[in-house]
């Protein structure tokens, strides 16, 4: 019980918050296995409560956004998918994920986003290894998987809203909805929507995070043509505008125009 | 042994007993995966090699 | 840096079959030894206890399987956060081979330890006895391990989930030790305070000694025979695997 | 910091949108403890000596019912995958969504037990303290339920195997809370037993978000 008391007493004197807390003794204590190398964003939390200078003046110098993958290999279920991908992917340019079914797109895509880890080889987003990015970093990153990632119970607004505020992204909701052409559903609830106009809500909620890096899997599925047209478009200004992106797609030739590179597995 | 012979051995019967379950239950195991690696043979897909195409 | 080599090298699985194998004849060859020597001193040359007559012998083997209980957990829960942090599949191989074992000798406490109450207290079950119940809770985190592991069906996912319930378990295990034991005090009924541990002699002990070496080099002859049967089936289609086995078949 | 509000925010909304998730686990917490005197006599002298413990394992039961779909809402509609991927620390993002679970099924817990305690006829000047120790109990079953939850967020039945593996981590949980209630009835004082249930609810609070999140981020992979 020791542990616990000493736990205690020093939780209760200098915690200013549990749970920033928790984060803080726990990356520093004696249980690294259970903290599982928390990302290094535990200390620069948000609102930067830390005393020293905010990250944000360090982080401006920092290396160019260039996604860099060396000789991944992905193994699923005891299968091996592929291996020896090899793959640079500056800022302004747009890579095309296509292959028929099973042959690994989506698990690409959750390797490069860091939610998976590759067999072999490495992935890299400005010189730093992908599942170890610290908070500046992750925010210039967003996925797009099969699943759209909003509640039903909620109205479109609201899942907007959630979405901008958690990435604190700066794209205003109001021309979002307009541009998905949502305007008039904005107070209806998600459950009451036809699947491709979820499919608009969650291609907004990824939008709002206004990040440098995206990285979509299948976003055309379900959208009629008007909404495929509006996803390459979105995709080519993103990409003139300095922007990265990595789409997973079958309509390999509705976005064929903006890539420029393809990898085909 | 005094009254308490039946408890003595029975705790030791049932200790070999379990013990001599688990051997058998280890070896067959250790040949149950054996007969199965024989059965599967090499792992046939290798990795296929992607290829990158640049698009000018 | 010998250590940190020592630790890389029981990454490959084909070294860490090898050393299995070998280990398995030591093992077994020691456990069979210490077994039967442990077991005679148990029950012939130890004298019968002054309070218990020789309902007490029991303990030689209540005591030893109780530990190896405790000690198959301890293993499982560290090398399957070995296997959580470092990604070692072979810490994940010996935590999976470790469980089964661990299970058995927990169940053959709780029968011995049932037996050995009879005399005593005239019941098999005692609820109010504190190492019955921490005995019995540790047998159901040993079940829960195995269920969840089962119940996965991909082997990575039930490796790195299963590594986290043991470690959440391993960490429970002494509170829920110390919650029975007082519980148990709170709820002592006057019989079972005088037959506590019978006082050990030192010639009562020694074959206790013998017996939890014997126990000790009989679970570690069994860990490395479901080793090696985990590591075949996790490398089932490798090519040491198929040469290892074609060959020795041949 | 901003963010734990934002997710306690979002999930107590979304559980006031589905309300009749958070009866459910009240009205089991109610019916168990009731069935308890059908099954066995109902006069006083009985019901006194075992009412603490009815109440005690109908608490630990409704517990594992409340937090059963924590994570797999979410999982199922992808937006665990937005959450793991989002900047915070997921230790954090599943404190948050535990809190919100205690606020939705803990605290209402806490009102109606000694409502029901009184109904076991616990005398009325036991009822802090018991009401303390449920306080402090409510947490640590959360969490426990929770890491449950998060270990089998990708099974089927998850339901049935959450309590298999996470009662008896409640074991320590059902043992102070039981001598707790029964202290505060004979009298003497039970300091010992709140104690070592604060101790544990810090414990809990403290490491058990992050071995959810450890295994949150396992599933999603």
């Amino acid at each position: 019980m020791y542990l616990i008391i000493i736990n205690g007493t020093y939780m209760v004197v200098t915690a200013k918050s549990l749970s920033v807390f928790t984060c803080y003794c726990l990356r520093e204590s004696i249980f690294p296995m259970l903290a599982i190398q928390p990302p290094k964003a535990t200390i620069t939390t948000h609102d930067s409560w830390t005393s020293g200078p905010p990250l944000k003046a360090i982080s401006s110098l920092n290396p160019p956004a260039v996604l860099n993958a060396e000789s991944l290999e992905v193994w699923r279920g005891g299968v091996c998918l592929f291996e020896g991908l090899d793959f640079t992917l500056e800022s302004g340019q747009v890579a095309i994920v296509s292959g028929a079914n099973g042959s690994g797109k989506t698990t690409l895509l959750r390797v490069l986003s860091g939610m998976s880890r590759a067999a072999d080889g490495s992935v890299t987003w400005r010189g730093e290894e992908i599942h170890r990015l610290d908070m500046e970093n992750r925010l210039e990153i967003t996925y797009q998987g099969h699943m759209d990632g909003l509640k039903k119970e909620f109205t479109v607004e609201e899942n907007l809203q959630f979405y901008q505020e958690i990435n604190d992204g700066q794209y205003p909701l109001e021309d979002l909805l307009d541009e998905l052409r949502l305007s008039p559903y904005r107070n209806r609830q998600v459950r009451y929507l036809s699947a491709g106009q979820r499919r608009r809500v969650a291609l907004g909620c990824m939008k709002v995070k206004s990040a440098k890096l995206w990285l979509l899997d299948e976003p055309l599925t379900n959208l009629d043509a008007r909404g495929a047209k509006l996803v390459s478009s979105w995709i080519s200004e993103h990409a003139n505008a300095g922007g990265l992106a990595v789409v997973a797609t079958h309509q390999r030739e509705s976005l064929i125009q903006t890539a420029s590179i393809e990898i085909e597995l | 042994m005094g009254g308490y012979a039946g408890y003595v051995w029975s705790a030791y019967g049932i200790t070999l007993a379990v013990m001599i379950a688990n051997v058998w239950a280890a070896y067959r195991y250790h040949a149950k995966w054996r007969e199965r690696a024989l059965e599967e043979g090499m792992a046939k897909i290798s990795g296929r090699q992607p290829r990158v195409k640049k698009i000018s | 840096m010998g250590f940190m080599h020592w630790f890389y090298s029981l990454a490959s699985p084909p070294h860490v079959y090898r050393l299995a194998g070998r280990a398995c004849p030591w093992f077994a060859g020691l456990a069979g030894v210490f077994l039967v020597a442990g077991a005679y001193g148990g029950l012939v040359l130890a004298p019968a206890d002054y309070l218990q007559g020789d309902g007490f012998r029991i303990i030689y083997v209540h005591v030893p399987s109780a530990y190896l209980g405790m000690l198959a957990y301890v293993l499982m829960a560290t090398s399957a956060a070995i296997g959580f942090i470092w990604r070692m599949k072979m810490a994940h191989g010996l935590a999976v081979s470790a469980a089964p074992l661990g299970a058995w000798f927990t169940f053959l406490a709780l029968v011995t330890g049932g037996i050995w109450g009879k005399p005593m207290w005239g019941t098999y079950w005692q609820w109010a006895d504190a190492r019955l119940m921490s005995e019995l809770m540790l047998l159901f985190l040993f079940l829960g391990y195995i269920v969840l592991r089962e119940s996965f069906d991909d082997r990575e996912k039930a490796d790195r989930i299963s590594a986290i319930l043991a470690v959440v378990g391993v960490i429970n295990v002494p509170i829920i030790h110390y919650s029975v034991e007082w519980w148990s005090t709170l709820h002592q009924g006057p019989t079972i305070a005088k037959l506590d541990e019978p006082s050990i002699t030192m010639d009562m002990l020694i074959p206790l000694l013998f017996m939890l070496i014997g126990f000790t080099a009989f679970f570690g002859w069994l860990l490395c025979k479901r080793l090696q049967g985990e590591i075949l089936n996790r490398e089932k289609r490798t090519r040491w695997v198929q040469e290892l086995i074609r060959g020795a078949s041949a | 910091m901003h963010i734990f509000l934002l997710i306690l925010k979002r999930d107590l909304r979304l559980a006031f949108r589905r309300w009749n998730e958070l009866a459910t686990s009240l009205l089991f917490f109610i019916i168990i403890a009731s069935l308890f005197p059908l099954a066995s006599s109902p006069e006083i002298s009985q019901l006194r000596d075992y009412g603490g413990a009815v109440l005690w394992i109908s608490a630990l039961l409704s517990s594992l019912l409340a937090l059963d779909g924590l994570f797999r809402t979410d999982a199922e509609d992808g937006s665990m995958e937005q959450l793991v991927l989002s900047p915070a620390p997921l230790g954090v993002i599943v404190l948050a969504k535990i809190t919100a679970h205690w606020i939705v099924s803990g605290v209402p817990l806490l009102l109606v037990a000694p409502l029901l305690a009184l109904s076991f006829y616990l005398p009325l000047e036991a009822l802090p303290v018991f009401i303390a120790a449920i306080a402090l109990a409510t947490p640590i079953l959360s969490v426990l339920a929770a890491i449950g939850a998060a270990l089998t967020v990708t099974l089927r039945g998850g339901g049935a195997i959450i309590g298999l593996l996470m009662l008896p981590m409640m074991v320590p949980v059902l043992v102070f809370g039981t001598w707790a209630t029964e202290a505060a009835v004979q009298g003497d004082n039970p300091n010992g037993a709140l104690l070592l249930l604060a101790s544990l609810a810090i414990l809990s609070v403290s490491l058990g978000p992050l071995a959810a999140a450890g295994a949150v981020k396992v599933a999603m992979e």
